[in-house]
């Protein structure tokens, strides 16, 4: 691996394997049993140290649960959880369909993190804000939110609550503590423990919860959020999801030397867990233990949440390009929603029938929901927006300057 | 003025009392920065907030110039007022991307769902051997930032009445300050002895709450020569140099870059026909380019002599040359000459 | 032309070739940036080169804009000539500090001892449906920089000639890749079938080196009407729009703003009388308006009519309101009546 | 300590004493024989997570050398590197004086820091390309610049290699490996990864050390530095010098929850060590390791220099405004100077008079070249720089934008 490099004493990191390689990840230990203790949510941050090198899991693939992390959960939340899951795969095929057929310009699926968006924001108040990046829309399905409304702010047509501002993906949801997304990577996380501080400053036991790839740890806008998290003790909970990959660049360019990324979290003192992204019942467990943690005023939660990206970054790439074609089969860690289905199975709380019959309804109303969101108008017909709200909502009273400037950009009509 | 009492001060007692007055009648404004907390800031503007309002409400920071303005703009978000110091403007560039991609974008990427009102403090100029990192004028890098507005006053009334308003403004603000005007006019030269605010009746600043509006000059002198726009320190030089000139000019002191009052400077150059723009930071892409090209614009066919900018020269600020990079009077006569085509 | 054997490239392959002869005929010149080694960067621009010239030669970085111009500044102080892109300009900020405070000053803070001979690629400009983060022209950020050397090409023969004149040069250099104009030439109108580089004349590019010198225009077009400053993009929307207009332009293509030739640009606007100038970045302290002060300062006198900006609009760059954001034909053909005098 | 931000939730940390206070560090351990033990310096990594929370020391304060960590050095290079240290003081003394008078703008001095300077300069090549902030003087003197050409740049005066363009201690010294300090903290942290890199990439041996205060490892840079430096293996040491004060603000508003500045690096795979930096020897040793493993290719190590700031943070600020005025004293690791001094005494190659004698030549060896850099200008009296040099160096060739203002400064003249 190192073959190349050598041809200078400047080392440069590789994956282990690139289109044409047979991808064997073997060596990456799938621990069963070895999920660490769960230690008290106030305890000391010493005492998660080993959390940020393990991992913790909850379900075997067999759907058996394991371990001081299994959460209490009713058989209907985790149907729930289930079903979220299923919608957001469900909405993220169409919608990746319907770009290929021009009705939008771009989208990005959470193929394969879905649990990290879902039993996140399930372990979570609807009030507590999250700070999501574009792979976070299963939030928004868990929380309720209008998936009409998503799927017009795709198609950045009329019923767009965005009025076309924003490129597709970007959701703002306040309602439903779903924070504006940015295009830019990472600067919410630091955004995210301004807005966790200004909840201890008005003694409210709200919390923030910020999310970002771990590629895009590697800017500065993450550094500062551990650092003003670890001085301020803010009451936030900072994600890393850890997808393996940031568009074709591998986990190990943002990772060097270091094992893991919730081992960035130690040298700041901040409690720090790493958890089995795929696992359902794990995210559940571990977000809670940090919402807990951050609302109790223990401070700040570094998670990284261990996943894998099923599919391209975007719309806008071809996955076969920079890793082998099956490496997705072949990561170890399965899949969210056929471990979830499994465990539920396991408990007699659901079996393949239901799980055929929820698959088929989540794709049916998928495609309703669409068809009424197309109604609003796409990219590739009319967008039905009005081009002069593009001047709206650069400030809270237009200036002069921009009156003028609506004036001249009427003459052109 | 919208209060009868006042009180002589100086351009830091100015905006401190502005800060005062905004943390007292509003629990949401808080105040922050690099040693602003217990020290009270290495300029001292922020001296006795955290002592009479509260360590939480007045503290220093890691020196993380984007940390400071990441967390303003999540706290803003969240419905406080945040007020932050950026040390000198000079190192305001590490919170580049979150002033210009985050603060000023939050309001138009969310359609108004989310907004950033947060206040930015920083001071800005030469004049006190600082070199090229204590030194900079960077206003129109941030002039060219849709969603930001950036002001600049240049005495202690306009600081406390204008902090106030950028306070209250629900967009975000960046506030310049002139720091070689921190304790007095500055006339462009260092040699003469320093003048304070002491005497000045612009040192007289009222007691309590009162606001300077955006968005409009301050005509210093009214002329018919010609029309000189500055702002900041280079406002009261532009006084000396008219006076030693012996011209008869319209000065504008600006005191809000974006918005721009254009009404009144076009006015002010259809009338005298004239028009020199003054500024000290470095010439090419300064925003005496933005005023250049405005003013010619609006009064085109009133110009009788080509606009005429008197700059910093496109070098970074000298240390030893300070007053050779400076716009001093003899730069800013030349310029008066200039443009009133005695040269 | 340098070299007389030519090869049909678009512009993207006009500038991998540059790096690519630069790669092969010194070793100190290295390539990196997000996605640029084993991918080839997300737009193919240094497809290739990694598999050429070896992992340690041109490969990816951390997400971090920063981190990569610093490196490069390190790198560059340490006799190397690197080579770094930035995905797209709007992720330049994060790098914004090490640019302007660091790459930009180094010669002149150390008086010569270290200097930072590094050049930044970067795709700019919409038309992609790329929204407010994908679509910036930041230029004017940059032409303010003392010390920084900003240059934008227009079309692929050019797009060689001055990386490769930007790899050589001694200071650090900010080159803009219009991704507009990636694949052909772009008239500005989006519904009518888009032209390729396989049949332009621009797209014959000379194998081997060669340079194109900074500070000078390229005139597309001659003409007595009127004077149409361009650059990137907007320089083959000037020349749809005159011809839409039948006007008969003296049309320059800028290439470099900072060293600007403001000698080419004054004698043409000294013999046509009237000047337009566009840009495709918002509007207010956007390099438009330095180029309308710098004309106006050297042709007030021959100036016929009022300079004319035609830029984007003051706010982001909208996503579904693209086409209205752009400045295209009919607001360049305003211009160009305005500037006329018809309106 | 806490008892003011728990008006509201929001903590914010506050130092142990401020002025008024009577500053008490006896919880603050001085560990004798607790050093951890030195591996070897091609170790991995985990070798040395201990180290980044305890602390190297080598001299006992009654100058008994023991541990791992002593180095071999000949009483010559001690009484060098004393000498070196002394020097420097008394050029901080002196200048700082003048300053007072008006002579020069600004000064910073290095007081209680000599050691990490002077040993750490030592313990490398003359060509290994550090990047100092401004209270790294004791590396110039170390490696035998002009001190009266240091003094020059101090004054801006004729003398000044800088020809006036830059405040004062911001040297610039090509030849003595000494990188040009910048006014921006931290921005040297990553430049000096990059100079590494161009080393590895040449197959050089050569290696580059970078400087930066605990305050500045806030700013984003500090993290890119540790970044890149695990990605590429950079041969680089990342110093930072923690005395305790960033100008008013206690190391606590940095390190937040953070044990120790070292501990930040662990996250990242580097070798991290934490030195006490009042201990020459230790420092010496500690630089030693660190350079060593660089150069033979086990990529970066993160060194904090536990130290402290004894005087104000530079001429513009008075430190009794913020701290105990007599906290220097009560500061429980001594002085740099003294701990050698009586190591060197205490092994018999030194003595209170030849200290005495050594204290006096350099206060006037100082005296004496500073009376020569004054004749050359100061900013009181003329600095003597030709004001059209300021035109100069800011490209390569001066542009003709630049001709024409040098035109437009004549007419002012
Ligand atoms: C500041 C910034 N730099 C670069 C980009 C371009 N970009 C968009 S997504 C992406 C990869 C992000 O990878 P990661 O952080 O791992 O998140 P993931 O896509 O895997 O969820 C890059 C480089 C950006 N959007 N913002
Ligand atoms: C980017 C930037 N922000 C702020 C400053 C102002 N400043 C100069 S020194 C200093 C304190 C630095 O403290 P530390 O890093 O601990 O270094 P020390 O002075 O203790 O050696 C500050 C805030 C600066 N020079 N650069
Ligand atoms: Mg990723
Ligand atoms: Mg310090």
């Amino acid at each position: 691996m190192t073959k190349k490099s050598n041809q200078s004493r400047l080392y440069v990191p590789e994956p282990p394997f690139r289109p044409g390689d047979t991808p064997d990840y073997s060596h990456i230990a799938v621990p069963a049993n070895h999920t660490p203790p769960r230690p008290d949510p106030l305890c000391d941050d010493h005492e998660t140290v080993e959390h940020a090198t393990s991992l913790i899991r909850v379900m075997r693939f067999n759907g058996d649960v394991v371990g001081d992390w299994v959460p209490e959960l009713t058989a209907d939340m985790k149907r729930k959880g289930l079903r979220d899951m299923m919608l957001t795969r469900a909405m993220d095929d169409r919608m990746f369909t319907m770009q290929r057929q021009g009705k939008m310009s771009f989208y990005m699926k959470s193929r394969g993190e879905e649990a990290v968006s879902v039993a996140h924001a399930m372990a979570l108040r609807i009030d507590d804000m999250t700070f999501p990046t574009y792979r976070q829309q299963g939030i928004l399905i868990n929380r309720g939110a209008s998936i009409k409304e998503m799927m017009c702010q795709c198609l950045s047509n009329a019923g767009d609550r965005l009025q076309g501002k924003s490129i597709p993906v970007l959701y703002s949801f306040r309602d439903f503590g779903f924070f504006s997304v940015s295009g830019n990577l990472g600067t919410q996380m630091i955004q995210a423990v301004g807005w966790g501080m200004a909840e201890a400053y008005k003694d409210s036991d709200g919390i923030a919860s910020a999310f970002t790839g771990e590629g895009a740890t590697a800017e500065g806008d993450f550094h500062y959020a551990l650092n003003f998290a670890s001085t301020y003790r803010a009451p936030v909970i900072l994600n890393v999801v850890n997808n393996q990959w940031a568009i074709s660049s591998f986990q190990g360019i943002a990772a060097g030397e270091g094992e893991t990324f919730a081992a960035r979290g130690c040298g700041f003192g901040l409690a720090t867990l790493r958890v089995d992204g795929n696992d359902f019942l794990a995210v559940y467990a571990a977000t809670q233990w940090a919402a807990e943690r951050a609302r109790k005023g223990g401070g700040a939660t570094l998670i990284e949440h261990f996943t894998y990206r099923k599919e391209g970054h975007s719309t806008s790439d071809d996955p076969t390009k920079y890793r082998p074609e099956n490496e997705p089969e072949v990561w170890p860690f399965g899949d969210p929603i056929e471990r979830l289905k499994t465990h539920l199975i396991k408990i007699g709380e659901w079996d393949e029938g239901r799980h055929a019959a929820q698959e088929e309804d989540c794709k049916v109303e998928i495609r309703q929901i669409y068809k009424e969101a197309e109604k609003m108008g796409t990219l590739s017909s009319a967008t039905n927006v009005n081009d002069f709200t593009m001047f709206e909502q650069v400030y809270e009273e237009l200036p002069n300057h921009l009156e003028a400037q609506i004036e001249a950009f009427k003459e052109e009509l | 003025m919208a209060n009868p009492v006042t009180k002589q001060m100086n351009m830091i007692e100015a905006i401190r009392d502005a800060m005062d007055v905004k943390m007292t009648e509003d629990s949401d404004v808080l105040v922050f920065g690099e040693d602003v907390g217990y020290f009270g800031g290495v300029f001292r503007a922020t001296a006795g907030l955290q002592e009479k309002h509260g360590l939480h409400r007045c503290f220093d920071t890691p020196i993380s110039e984007g940390g400071i303005v990441g967390i303003a703009i999540g706290m803003a978000a969240n419905g406080l007022r945040p007020v932050a110091e950026i040390q000198f403007a000079d190192y305001i560039y590490p919170g580049y991307d979150q002033i210009a991609s985050e603060a000023a974008r939050l309001r138009y990427r969310s359609n108004g769902e989310f907004s950033a009102p947060l206040t930015i403090r920083t001071p800005v100029g030469g004049g006190i051997y600082g070199g090229t990192t204590h030194s900079q004028s960077p206003e129109a890098l941030f002039t060219h930032i849709a969603g930001l507005k950036t002001v600049i006053p240049s005495n202690p009334y306009d600081a406390k009445g204008m902090l106030i308003t950028a306070i209250e403004d629900n967009d975000p603000v960046l506030f310049l300050e002139p720091k070689r005007l921190y304790n007095g006019p500055f006339y462009g030269d260092p040699h003469t002895p320093s003048v304070s605010w002491a005497k000045h009746e612009l040192g007289e600043v009222p007691e309590g709450h009162y606001k300077v509006p955006f968005g409009k000059v301050r005509k210093i002198n009214e002329g018919s020569d010609l029309t000189i726009l500055a702002y900041g320190t280079m406002v009261w030089v532009a006084e000396a140099a008219a006076k030693a000139a012996g011209v008869n000019a319209d000065i504008l002191d600006l005191r809000s870059l974006l918005p721009l009052d254009i009404e009144a400077i076009s006015e002010s150059v259809k009338k005298t026909g004239r028009c020199l723009i003054l500024h000290e930071a470095t010439r090419t892409s300064g925003f005496g380019a933005e005023l250049s090209a405005q003013v010619a614009e609006a009064c085109f066919f009133s110009l009788e002599a080509p606009i005429v900018r008197v700059t910093g020269w496109d070098t970074p600020y000298p240390h030893a040359q300070e007053w050779a990079y400076f716009p001093g009077p003899k730069r800013v006569i030349n310029g008066i000459r200039k443009v009133m085509g005695d040269i």
